[in-house]
């Protein structure tokens, strides 16, 4: 009970300070859009073969916005020291994390909901075939994502280079997760269910989401302690 | 039982030792000012007793308790070079969020009577962005004492502050003390410490040179002590 | 002591794979299908044998590190990571080579391929990583945290052939197998191999925690003269 | 004369910086590795139509890769206030502009000849049909993001959300060179000439260095001080 | 020639005049500290002298020339709250860079020389990231003094300094405003700054409430300029 008040107190902080200024959404979002606007010059987006790429896109667009989200998520205690006042508080470092990825994982679903219809009309794609389905890899793979975006926040937040470290040591570690959201999504944009040869891809995302998850509450308090 | 008490510290940076074998002992009620030259290792003892640190070897106890221990977390205040609270949220939000980080039974009332006694009752609805030096350090120090700590780890709490500034916070740590708080505080502003300070202890390079009552005669010269014990 | 030992196994590693080296070239037959570029398969596996080992222990080190927190924990580690990172290029570009004359081109992007080339990536970022922390206590901690999480890609390489279908061939050790799928002389000399490399390996270790150490030393002595200062 | 040994000493400077630490070099080649991996699962790379997009996959490997570079260039002068001290200093803003952009466009050159032999072994990919004319492409749009991005890092360097503005703003202003890049890189990398329809491109990077080096040099004194 | 001449500056931080109506002089070789409470104006005022800042309205002449000249640039040292050299360089290469930057005649020597007097020539060729706190600060006190300048400005100099450190910086401060040298500086340390200072300057809430010789009373009491002319 306690554990789950600290933990909301943690991301009901980071969202409001978050929707006070609106700053990493709304460059997250603008993001998403020049990159989709990128894209559609590397790929001829009007040719068939983008009904096959789609979910790649997709997440690729997720991916690489997202890591803006993540990258302030403990670098905004930073500024004023503000790191150091919490973990000498009395919240204990999981509730700290997992207030956290609540908040990151809330901000990435705000992003990809408003970045899938434009990806709709830009790539004149229909996404809402499989609805629920859809929404189930989302939220799984958004999980995962934030997880590892999360603890790599907070293992590089101290670093000198974090903004160069953190991207380049967080999208390997997504891969899996990433992997298995784009086949889905693509498997799903395109209107058909998931074949028997897919499942994989969704006990690989539960199975990502499950290790990390743990791992990552259970060494975050030796990464905050120095 | 004593507020605080290290028993044979050590803490390293990679094999470099910042603290060698420091052993003290800070009674309920005291206020210690810990000096010593730049890098002698007061920020360093000072995060230790905070929790934000783990020593290599030797065992700190607040209130008899481990310093990670969550209720002890709970029992002191701290207040170190920034200013911990946030730029993006109002005075009022920032205390009413400590508040409940510390489950202070009543967030509200606590948050409005700090802002009221460091003077920013009129700017509670303010966002920390827009305030002055000066208005941010109060702020700073209405958060580390909005629980009624038992403990107050200060670390130069004095740096960069005017006459003023430094006259609200030697009050507030003046009343801390008379209701029986124990305060540990680093500094180089000898003069400002000393109003204050019971205890006296010196780091130099790691070591503890001297750890006592403070001596008289720095009240008249303040850099006694460093002549006395330290290097020079 | 210590120098002459590890000398003296570098050495019985060194003659060991010439030994095999003479067994694979000049007494093994060719290979049916594929003539006389299989025997590249005698290093290709091994090599992945020893990196797969080296970031296991690695790993193992690395929960070591978080439980007692002493530094020899930390400096194993990067040795083990930097040994293994060697022997992953290793098995890239074996695997390269014989990819070029098999399938005629050097890179596919198969479910293999592609997770030996992210764990490739994942452990140079490990190396990354610690060359941005200054402080080393932090470092190693940091790192240790990491090299947890690495671990992961190693399993998901070593069990990607079982999970999808690749273009790289399937198990083929009896180990694996059951049996039958690889000639037991070969394979005799493929685990031969692996134990001449996994020596070699050792002995790259334990030089590179060598030097790990002296530099940690220099370090520290380091700031003592400039605490001095 | 002396403007021209400003220049050099300050890019001599970023590049010593950069060539003691390697930091933002490694880090930048590695994420174009990462990229190229992640691009792998979006496109089919074993397909034929890889080669038309094999000019816009390589430039936005650079773009993304490239902005980690650009990032730090102004960002490495405030941890200590550096930037103070130089501006503070006779050296003319617009040398200090000048001396970064060289120290960026050599660190990008260097990604740019790392990556592209990984692109072309793993895409499968003969880069020296034209290799005259694909070092002139490289060039011209190096410099035109090299000038775009510095220019960016100085505008944002002292804004509290620099890491989330930087990349908001650099691509869409980059976009003319990317696309003239992507077109006439992938007509290079696939063996053709240049067409005479496609001169457009070239005269496109042409205009876009000269136009933007030149507003940069004029703009960037108003820039750093305040 | 006057070293420092203001006259009517103005400054802005959107509506919020920080400074307002700024006139002094201030005559080569006199050593000026600027006073005042947080927030008074007094950062802004030497970031504008120094040529970092624009004043929306007024005129600021360092030596009878606009302060953005570049001969102006060349003939004065900025130390602000940063040190202002680079980590990832060795003492030695922050000192050449920087000479040759200023175009000091003989960049290697004029280094080796501010490494001998600010006691660093031990370390270098160490980056300077690995340097303490104390050796940063003297480092950051070299880079300002290397090309010998006409005139220094100095931001809170002797914040977070130990005593042996300030006493480095002030005497190399007397040899500067002895060699003919105009001083500039703020602090809230009063009583360190008096043993320098031959005038005051009190700026409060971005007005500036007194210029001149540094009064008498202010030895036995610093604060006396703050009750006299302050707000009390
Ligand atoms: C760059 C290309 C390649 C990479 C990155 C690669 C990677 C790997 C890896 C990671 C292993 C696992 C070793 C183990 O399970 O202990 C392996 C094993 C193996 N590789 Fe490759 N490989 C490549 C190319 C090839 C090619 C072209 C062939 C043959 C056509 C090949 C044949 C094998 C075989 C037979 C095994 C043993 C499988 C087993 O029993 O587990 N590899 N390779
Ligand atoms: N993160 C770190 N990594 C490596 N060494 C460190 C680190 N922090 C401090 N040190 C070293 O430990 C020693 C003690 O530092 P500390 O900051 O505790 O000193 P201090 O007494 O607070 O000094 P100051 O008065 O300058 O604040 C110094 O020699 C310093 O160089
Ligand atoms: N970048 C800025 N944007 C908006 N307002 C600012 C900015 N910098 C300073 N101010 C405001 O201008 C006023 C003067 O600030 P300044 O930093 O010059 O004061 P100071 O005298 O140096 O104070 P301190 O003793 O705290 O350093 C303050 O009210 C401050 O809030
Ligand atoms: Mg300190
Ligand atoms: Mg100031």
């Amino acid at each position: 009970m306690r554990f789950l008040r600290q933990t909301l107190t943690i991301a009901a902080k980071d969202l409001r300070s978050e929707i006070r200024t609106k700053e990493s959404l709304n460059a997250a979002i603008s993001f998403a859009i020049v990159i989709l606007v990128l894209f559609s010059f590397a790929v001829d987006p009007s040719s068939e073969q983008i009904k096959e790429m789609s979910g790649g896109l997709l997440w690729l667009v997720f991916a690489f916005a997202g890591a803006l989200i993540l990258n302030r998520s403990f670098a905004r205690e930073l500024s004023n020291d503000c790191l150091d006042a919490l973990v000498s508080s009395p919240i204990p470092g999981s509730a700290l994390f997992l207030g956290k990825a609540v908040a990151n994982f809330v901000l990435l679903m705000v992003v990809e909901f408003v970045s899938m219809p434009i990806f709709g009309i830009l790539y004149n794609m229909d996404w809402m075939r499989q609805p629920l389905w859809l929404a189930a890899v989302l939220v799984m793979a958004t999980w995962g994502i934030t997880v590892i975006g999360t603890m790599f926040s907070a293992l590089t937040v101290n670093l000198r280079m974090r903004e160069l470290m953190l991207p380049t040591l967080i999208y390997p570690m997504m891969i899996p997760a990433l992997m298995a959201a784009m086949r889905l999504t693509t498997l799903l944009i395109n209107g058909e269910g998931i074949p028997a040869d897919d499942w994989i891809w969704v006990r690989l995302i539960v199975g990502f989401d499950i290790i990390f998850t743990s791992l990552a509450v259970t060494l975050v308090e030796v990464v905050l302690v120095g | 039982m004593s507020a605080v008490s290290v028993e044979g510290i050590w803490k390293f940076y990679g094999d470099y030792p910042a603290l060698r074998e420091i052993d003290f002992v800070v009674e309920q009620g005291q206020c210690l000012a810990l000096l010593g030259r730049n890098g002698a290792g007061k920020t360093t003892m000072l995060r230790m007793l905070a929790g934000l640190l783990r020593p290599q070897r030797g065992v700190i106890r607040l209130f008899g308790r481990d310093s990670r221990h969550a209720d002890t977390r709970g029992s002191f205040g701290v207040l170190g070079h920034g200013i911990g609270v946030y730029d993006e949220l109002s005075a009022m939000e920032n205390l009413r969020l400590f508040a409940e980080v510390y489950s202070v039974a009543d967030p509200e009332r606590a948050a409005q009577d700090w802002l009221k006694r460091t003077q920013l009752d009129h700017v509670a609805d303010a966002l920390v962005r827009e305030f002055s030096r000066g208005m941010r350090q109060r702020l700073a120090v209405a958060r580390a004492f909005l629980h009624s700590p038992q403990l107050l780890l200060l670390d130069e709490p004095f740096t960069a502050l005017d006459d003023r500034a430094i006259a609200l916070l030697q009050s507030l740590l003046k009343d801390a003390v008379a209701r029986g708080a124990t305060v540990i505080m680093s500094t180089h502003q000898l003069r400002e410490a000393m109003e204050l300070a019971t205890h006296v202890a010196l780091l130099a390079r790691g070591r503890l040179k001297f750890h006592g009552p403070r001596p008289v005669e720095m009240l008249e010269d303040p850099t006694w002590l460093y002549r006395t014990y330290g290097e020079g | 002591m210590r120098e002459k030992i590890l000398y003296g196994v570098g050495l019985i590693a060194g003659l060991y794979l010439v030994r095999n080296l003479y067994q694979i070239l000049l007494v093994l037959p060719d290979e049916v299908d594929q003539g006389a570029i299989y025997r590249i398969l005698l290093f290709h596996v091994p090599a992945w044998i020893t990196c797969f080992t080296a970031y296991f222990l690695a790993g193992a080190a690395s929960v070591m590190y978080l439980i007692k927190k002493n530094l020899n924990y930390d400096t194993f580690c990067v040795a083990a990571v930097e040994v293994g990172l060697a022997f992953t290029l290793i098995g890239l570009a074996t695997g390269s080579i014989w990819a070029r004359i098999i399938w005629g081109i050097w890179w596919t992007w198969d479910a293999r391929l592609t997770w030996a080339l992210i764990t490739c990536i994942i452990y140079s970022g490990y190396l990354m990583l610690r060359h941005a922390v200054d402080d080393p206590t932090a470092r190693a901690k940091n790192s240790a945290v990491l090299c947890i999480f690495s671990y992961a890609s190693v399993i998901i390489t070593y069990k990607s052939i079982d999970w999808w279908r690749t273009q790289h061939p399937g198990a083929v050790l009896s180990i694996r197998t059951g049996g039958g799928r690889m000639d037991p002389a070969m394979e005799s000399i493929l685990f031969q191999n692996a134990v001449a490399l996994l020596m070699l390996a050792a002995v790259m270790v334990a030089v590179r925690m060598r030097q790990e150490e002296t530099q940690r030393e220099v370090e520290s002595l380091r700031r003592y003269a400039h605490a001095a200062a």
